[in-house]
């Protein structure tokens, strides 16, 4: 059953085009990566997905329902939260208050004039921030200053503000760029822990260590078109997908 | 007809004013993220240039009133006319242009002693810090002005050739259009300095840093160029441009202590409506402004809309911004957040 | 800070005790207890009295509201018997005895009214309740009179205007609590319909230009009265926003439009800049229109606007209510009193302001006491001399003085660098004077709770 | 590694408000040695605190910099004024009725202005007030009364006085039940409500609402895809500011009848913006300080003359006492602008933050002296402080 479904999704950019007739279907609690050289698109699909670009052509459909043209947060109130490449966190907020702002809006909705009742007396919030904080190891660092952490750090900060909406599908931009070989298996450890939630995700990746440790399926895009989808395995032998993204180099 | 026509001349030396005091005020905010509120200042300091200059001309020999007896009456007359005649007469005569001889060195001066002093230390700081602190510079300059030269309206006199106005419509085979002789130079002055701007951006490596600077500030930083004393020298030729609109501006209205404080506001919401960030922008909505306001004050116009003319230049802004989210020519993500 | 130290104490004192009154009484208990033993507001209980000087000192009157300043310390000065006397001894019928009022050494407190409402009436409260001011006086705009004039008929306290020239001030804003020395608009516009006839001749097209607000529209409806009574026509009336500072738009379609006169209702600034455009840079005074020498009038002059306008105010036509160089034994005395302690003239508002002063201190001496309802019913109606104006009323039914008022013109060849208008004609005070009832307002009760409650 | 306070509960709020009553309640007392021991202050002291407060609720919570929020102050006094005239002298119905017309008046500007953000949307407020300034001090004088502004006459209906028998004398200032609102008691009427206005700010600080607006400040980017419409909380924290703007208008109204236009002027927008500033941005009591702050200078500063200098230095010998007047002169008086301008100055560059960051590094040292070096970790402030 898929959670997912983009059906011939296109977008242009001037003369670029950016995407290039677009199929895919998420399983529902599937882990799904999608690969691809610079440049192949994306970046562009996932912000598709949230709302931020919204397509020429296509339909993306959330389980059965249309997600075009509804603004970020209804996206988000529909159950899809991401992770971005460079960490977006309120840097000015507290660890915990950055885990709350989620919860609140997951519980509370898109707006809702609470005016008078304190953030201290929302146990049912707090509960719930602390408990993400406890298993993405953040506790110790609850009352920090977000905006001072290490971007490794940041980026977990995120994943905790991503997870205790208890999304239904959980979008990963490059989840382990531009980190050290320690701190990507760490990250991957996180992900696999996580993994045992249930949540659907869709991760966007470069490095290939990463996708055949985490992914259930694999889609391969190039020049704006999905050009192969299968299961790591298969992946990792397809010979189209040795052409297109690795140029024909070996695994 | 010709009253339209009346109405763009208008326009057009009130645009010059606006587009020059928004030209220096945007090549700051778009090269130092600065809100600089200190620079209705700089324009009053300009006029006062002037004001000091034609004092310092017209130091005079002090004839006693012998008429009046308990107090200093004199009639007085300048050093310059007594020494040189008819010479000396006419370089008083000429005053104010050649004020701008004193305007610009000192408002350089200004300029580089302001950003120097005061001004590089708010880089980094929230633009509410920046506010207050220009602000409270602008209130600090206008009071030593006011300590100098009274809270009073100074006149200063353009030259008597340039002074009354000139039938410009016999040129282009109209009849009856006569105006102002020195506001059609002050818009051609205006002119002018926003040319010699924009070429110095345009033409030279100088200019083509800041013009980087301006659309990436960052990694102009990161080229290793010291983008500290170009910040001077671009808050030193925002002084000098504001300061020459100040000096020329002098016979068209005469100055007070505070000039710029009734300058500051129109000039931002000028800026803003250009664009923020964009130096044409600046200049197209300092025009456009400044004919509108005019066309507003046609009472064929108010007996449409009772005070138009009251709100016009805000109303505009408000169309402009509702249309136009940055502006005529603004770009993305400058000041929006 | 030690600035403070000296006179905080006093201020702890009373504020100390207004504080208990104030928890300890409400003011239902004492309504009217005060009217039998005359406990009314800052009844001066110890050697001196207070009295608050409100001028703007900040903003576009600043030089005029100093100018103000200068004439009130030197009213001060003289009432305490100090200096030369001014005009003192000129003054008839004088109570006043160079000893103080009612034998208190006269003290002064001084505030910024920035002109406007809200900041002067601000600074006259902290006079009143504060510094114990007994009487407010100064001010340098229409619009803080009638605010600083409502306010001190709610607190009690007796406010000599200064210069006001709306016809509101003492018409439909009156208040039994405010008096004005100062002419009006009304005023200027008789006095000077038949002198415009006479310079510039009864068959005229005038264009007015009018700062857009109160006082500018009293003075364009007294101006374009006064002038058609002439048999002039009004060509147009146009409003011009206040401090627009550049009128050049609202100039140029002047000369295209038939008139052939230019009326400027406009003051300070505005009169500045739209007069200096007119002449310089537009050129009027030198154009013919219908046959005629364009010409330019404004109704209100003063010094200082006269020295802002510079040589574009030569030959102008206005009203002021005294000049420094009248001809009589008051003025002199008063001029050189001025003179000599401050090495300058007087201003018109100077000159209004010491004998709004003197006037002031006459009537308390008059009712023999600082009780507000008697020191009023001493000025009301109260009728004198030699204070620079010649024979004066104050009427009762308006509080508005009347006396000569002067016909001015921006002098051509200054003798010296304070000669800038001469004095073209005296009109008499029977000719400016006018039925209270035509501006209608209500003065208001004498007896009013006031601070002291 | 800095770090942040715990979210504060019911205990330490009571407790704040507690010091913060006692201490506005006792004003009359503390500040009379320093010469603002009188009503008036007090009470401007006590409204443009209200006006700040709620400014502070829109620029310091949600970071959203309004330039014309004096128009709801403006439309607060004219509304409060024209209560007084048409219904009822009791100033509990004219307060409700401006803080209404405000409320009503800023969700119309706040809508339009909110589509645009930073120093557009700084601009769009600018614009709004500046129209509204100009047309109340022209064309629509009819309404406002123009320069001389809006106030009470003896013919005024007051249909509400009337029809419950409430006799009113013809030129009667306002009152509550009977209690005069003006002197001392309209002090404590103003202060009061000062007290509630901090507590329903505190409140807001501390509620969910208050913590999204944070949040928007922070990182508005982030919101949507968190699930929040920032747009409507920005509204309502702007309509929530223009309240507050109505109420202190209502005061000035009450406490002195008369509304005159300048109040919706730029300049008297940039006051708040500077009070706010001044006292330290985001702080709740700082905005307090601030405006206190201004007010004073603009008083009693003024107020001081030569002739006041001189009677205050003659204890020192004859040259000394002028050479020390003459020193002074400048800065008050005519010149106590000057003294407002190097204030800001000397704020903004030795104080980044305000004065409340002032008391945050007095009370930081003085801590330190007393618990040792270990404390100074937790001294670097956040720059959204608490309280």
């Amino acid at each position: 059953m898929s959670l997912l479904a983009i059906h011939g999704v296109n977008k242009r950019f001037g003369g670029l085009r950016a995407l290039n007739d677009v199929n895919l279907s998420i399983k529902q609690g599937s882990v799904h990566a999608i690969i691809g050289p610079n440049g192949a698109g994306k970046s562009t699909l996932l912000n598709c997905l949230v709302g931020r670009i919204k397509p020429d052509e296509g339909r993306v459909d959330f389980d059965g329902r249309s997600l075009l043209g509804l603004e970020p947060q209804a996206i988000n109130q529909a159950g899809v939260a991401r992770v971005f490449q460079t960490p977006e966190i309120f840097p000015d907020l507290s660890v915990m208050e950055n885990v709350m702002m989620p919860a609140f809006a997951s519980k509370d909705g898109a707006f809702r004039i609470g005016l008078w009742r304190r953030v201290a007396d929302r146990r049912d919030v707090e509960a719930e921030a602390e408990e993400i904080l406890h298993d993405l190891n953040l506790w110790d660092q609850r009352d920090h200053h977000a905006g001072s952490m290490s971007r490794g750090d940041k980026r977990r900060l995120e994943l905790a503000m991503c997870l205790v909406q208890h999304p239904r599908l959980l979008l990963l931009d490059e989840p382990t760029a531009g980190m050290s070989r320690a701190d990507t298996n760490n990250t991957i450890d996180l992900l696999k822990k996580i993994a045992a939630r249930g949540i659907t995700k869709v991760i966007i990746e470069h490095d290939m260590h990463v996708v055949f440790s985490l992914a259930d399926r694999v889609s391969v895009m190039a020049q704006g078109t999905v050009i192969a989808e299968g299961t790591p395995a298969e992946i990792k032998n397809d010979p189209r997908v040795q052409e297109a993204y690795l140029g024909g180099a070996h695994l | 007809m010709d009253a339209l026509i009346l109405q763009v001349l208008n326009g057009l030396d009130k645009g010059g004013a606006y587009a020059l005091i928004a030209l220096g005020l945007t090549l700051i905010f778009g090269t130092l993220g600065v809100v600089n509120f200190a620079h209705g200042a700089l324009f009053m300091l300009g006029a006062f240039c002037s004001v000091s200059f034609a004092k310092l001309l017209t130091i005079s020999e002090r004839v006693r009133d012998e008429s009046v007896t308990f107090f200093e009456a004199y009639k007085e007359v300048p050093y310059l006319e007594i020494w040189w005649g008819e010479t000396g007469k006419s370089i008083v005569d000429w005053a104010v242009p050649l004020s701008l001889l004193l305007t610009v060195p000192v408002m350089l001066l200004v300029g580089v002693a302001m950003e120097r002093g005061l001004i590089r230390f708010f880089y980094k700081r929230s633009h509410a810090e920046q506010i207050l602190v220009t602000f409270g510079l602008a209130i600090v300059l206008q009071e030593i002005v006011k300590s100098f030269f009274g809270a009073n309206p100074i006149p200063l006199a353009a030259p008597a050739a340039l002074s009354g106005s000139a039938d410009i419509g016999s040129l282009v085979g109209l009849h009856g259009i006569s105006y102002p002789l020195w506001r059609m130079i002050y818009f051609v002055f205006s002119l002018g300095v926003i040319g010699a701007v924009f070429a110095f951006l345009q033409l030279t490596t100088f200019g083509m840093v800041v013009r980087a600077g301006m659309a990436d500030r960052e990694t102009v930083g990161l080229l290793g160029i010291n983008i500290g004393r170009r910040f001077t020298v671009v808050f030193g030729i925002a002084a000098v441009v504001a300061g020459l609109a100040g000096s020329m501006y002098t016979p068209i209205l005469s100055p007070n202590y505070h000039l710029g404080m009734d300058f500051l506001v129109l000039s931002f919401v000028v800026v803003v409506v250009g664009g923020m960030g964009s130096l044409g922008g600046a200049v197209v909505a300092g025009f456009l402004l400044g004919i509108l306001q005019s066309f507003a004050s046609m009472t064929q116009v108010k007996a449409i809309i009772p005070g138009i003319d009251q709100i016009i230049i805000y109303l505009v802004a408000v169309v402009i911004l509702l249309a136009l989210p940055r502006g005529l020519m603004g770009r993305r993500g400058v000041m929006e957040a | 800070m030690s600035i403070k130290l000296e006179w905080s104490r006093r201020r702890f004192l009373t504020t100390s005790a207004a504080l208990g009154a104030g928890l300890a009484a409400p003011h239902v208990f004492v309504r009217n207890a005060w009217s039998q033993d005359k406990v009314f507001c800052n009844n001066p209980t110890g050697g001196t009295v207070t009295l608050g000087f409100n001028v703007p000192q900040s903003g576009p009157y600043a030089d005029e509201g100093a100018d103000e300043l200068r004439a009130f310390q030197l009213a001060v000065k003289h009432l305490n018997g100090e200096g030369d006397g001014g005009m003192i001894p000129t003054f008839k019928p004088s109570s006043l005895k160079g000893n103080g009022i009612l034998g208190k050494k006269v003290a002064f407190v001084t505030g910024d009214t920035q002109t406007k409402s809200d900041a002067a009436r601000a600074s006259a409260k902290r006079m009143v309740e504060a510094d114990k001011a007994i009487m407010i006086s100064g001010g340098s705009s229409s619009g803080v009179a009638v605010a600083v004039q409502s306010l001190c008929q709610d607190m009690g306290v007796i406010f000599m205007t200064g210069l006001t020239h709306s016809n509101d001030t003492t018409g439909k804003d009156k208040r039994r609590y405010g008096f004005r020395h100062f002419f009006n608009a009304y005023m200027s516009g008789v006095a000077l319909g038949p002198v415009l006839a006479e310079e510039y001749g009864k068959d005229r097209k005038a264009y007015h230009l009018t700062a857009d607000y109160t006082w500018g529209w009293t003075q364009e409806e007294s101006m374009k009265n006064a002038t058609e009574a002439q048999g002039w026509q009004t060509v147009q009336t146009v409003r011009t926003p206040l401090g627009a500072g550049d009128f050049s738009q609202y100039l140029t379609p002047v000369l295209n439009s038939g008139a052939d006169v230019l009326i400027l209702n406009h003051y300070g600034g505005d009169m500045v800049n739209s007069l200096r455009q007119a002449v310089t840079q537009f050129d009027m005074k030198s154009k013919q229109v219908n046959g005629k020498n364009f010409e330019i009038v404004v109704p209100l002059f003063s010094e200082l606007m006269a020295e802002g306008a510079g040589a574009a105010a030569k030959g102008i036509l206005g009203t002021a209510n005294w000049d420094w160089k009248l001809d009589n034994a008051a003025t002199k005395a008063f001029a050189k009193s001025f003179g000599t302690e401050y090495g300058r003239p007087p201003s018109q508002a100077a000159h209004t302001c010491y004998a709004q002063t003197l006037l002031y201190a006459n009537a308390v001496e008059m009712a023999g006491t600082f009780y507000p309802p008697e020191v009023i019913k001493a000025l009301e109606d109260f009728e004198f001399d030699g204070l620079g104006n010649g024979p004066t009323l104050y009427r009762g039914a308006d509080h508005q003085c009347f006396k000569d008022v002067l016909v001015v013109r921006g002098k051509e060849e200054p003798a010296n660098q304070f000669d800038l208008m001469e004095v073209v004609k005296i009109v008499p005070r029977d000719t400016v004077t006018y039925d209270a009832s035509i501006f209608g307002g209500e003065l208001g009760p004498a007896e009013v709770k006031g601070c002291a409650a | 590694m800095s770090t942040v306070t715990a979210r504060p509960g019911p205990k330490r709020e009571l407790l704040t408000l507690a010091i913060f009553a006692l201490a506005i309640l006792t004003m009359p007392i503390w500040l009379a040695p320093i010469g603002a021991g009188y009503p008036d202050i007090l009470q401007k002291f006590a409204i443009f605190g209200i006006f700040a407060i709620g400014f502070n609720i829109l620029f310091g919570f949600a970071g959203y910099l309004s330039f014309g929020h004096a128009a709801f102050l403006g439309a607060g006094s004219y509304a409060a004024v024209w209560a007084f005239k048409l219904f009822s002298l009791n100033a509990v119905f004219a307060i409700v009725f401006a803080i209404a017309v405000a409320g009503i008046f800023s969700l119309v500007i706040g809508y339009v202005s909110l589509r645009r953000s930073g120093i557009y949307f700084s601009i769009l407020t600018l614009a709004f007030a500046q129209m509204s300034y100009n047309l109340a001090y022209s064309v629509l004088t009819p309404i406002t009364n123009g320069e001389t502004g809006l106030q009470l006459s003896g013919g005024d209906p007051r249909v509400l006085d009337r029809a419950l028998f409430v006799t009113t004398s013809r030129l009667q200032p306002p009152d509550l039940f009977g209690i005069a609102l003006q002197g001392w008691s309209g002090f404590y009427f103003c202060a009061v409500l000062l007290v509630i206005a901090f507590y329903v700010s505190m409140r807001i600080r501390h509620s969910a609402f208050g913590l999204t607006l944070l949040a928007i400040k922070s990182n508005q980017r982030r919101m949507g895809f968190t699930g929040f419409s920032a747009k409507p909380y920005l509204l309502t924290a702007f309509v929530i500011s223009g309240m507050y703007a109505g109420l202190a208008g209502a005061l000035l109204a009450t406490t002195d009848p008369l509304a005159g236009a300048d109040r919706m002027q730029w300049t008297a927008s940039g006051e708040v913006v500077l009070m706010t500033i001044l006292g330290g941005v985001g702080t709740l009591l700082g905005p307090v300080i601030g405006a206190a702050l201004i007010k004073y200078l603009e008083q009693i500063f003024s107020s001081f003359n030569e002739a006041l200098l001189h009677r205050t230095f003659d204890f020192l010998p004859g040259a000394a006492d002028d050479v020390v007047t003459a020193i002074f002169a400048p800065f008050v008086g005519e010149g106590w602008q000057l003294t407002l301008g190097l204030m800001f100055m000397a704020i903004v560059i030795f104080l980044p933050g305000g004065i409340m960051e002032g008391v945050r590094r007095i009370a930081g040292a003085s801590r330190r002296q007393r618990t040792g070096s270990s404390a100074a970790a937790r001294e670097v402030g956040r720059r959204i402080p608490a309280e």
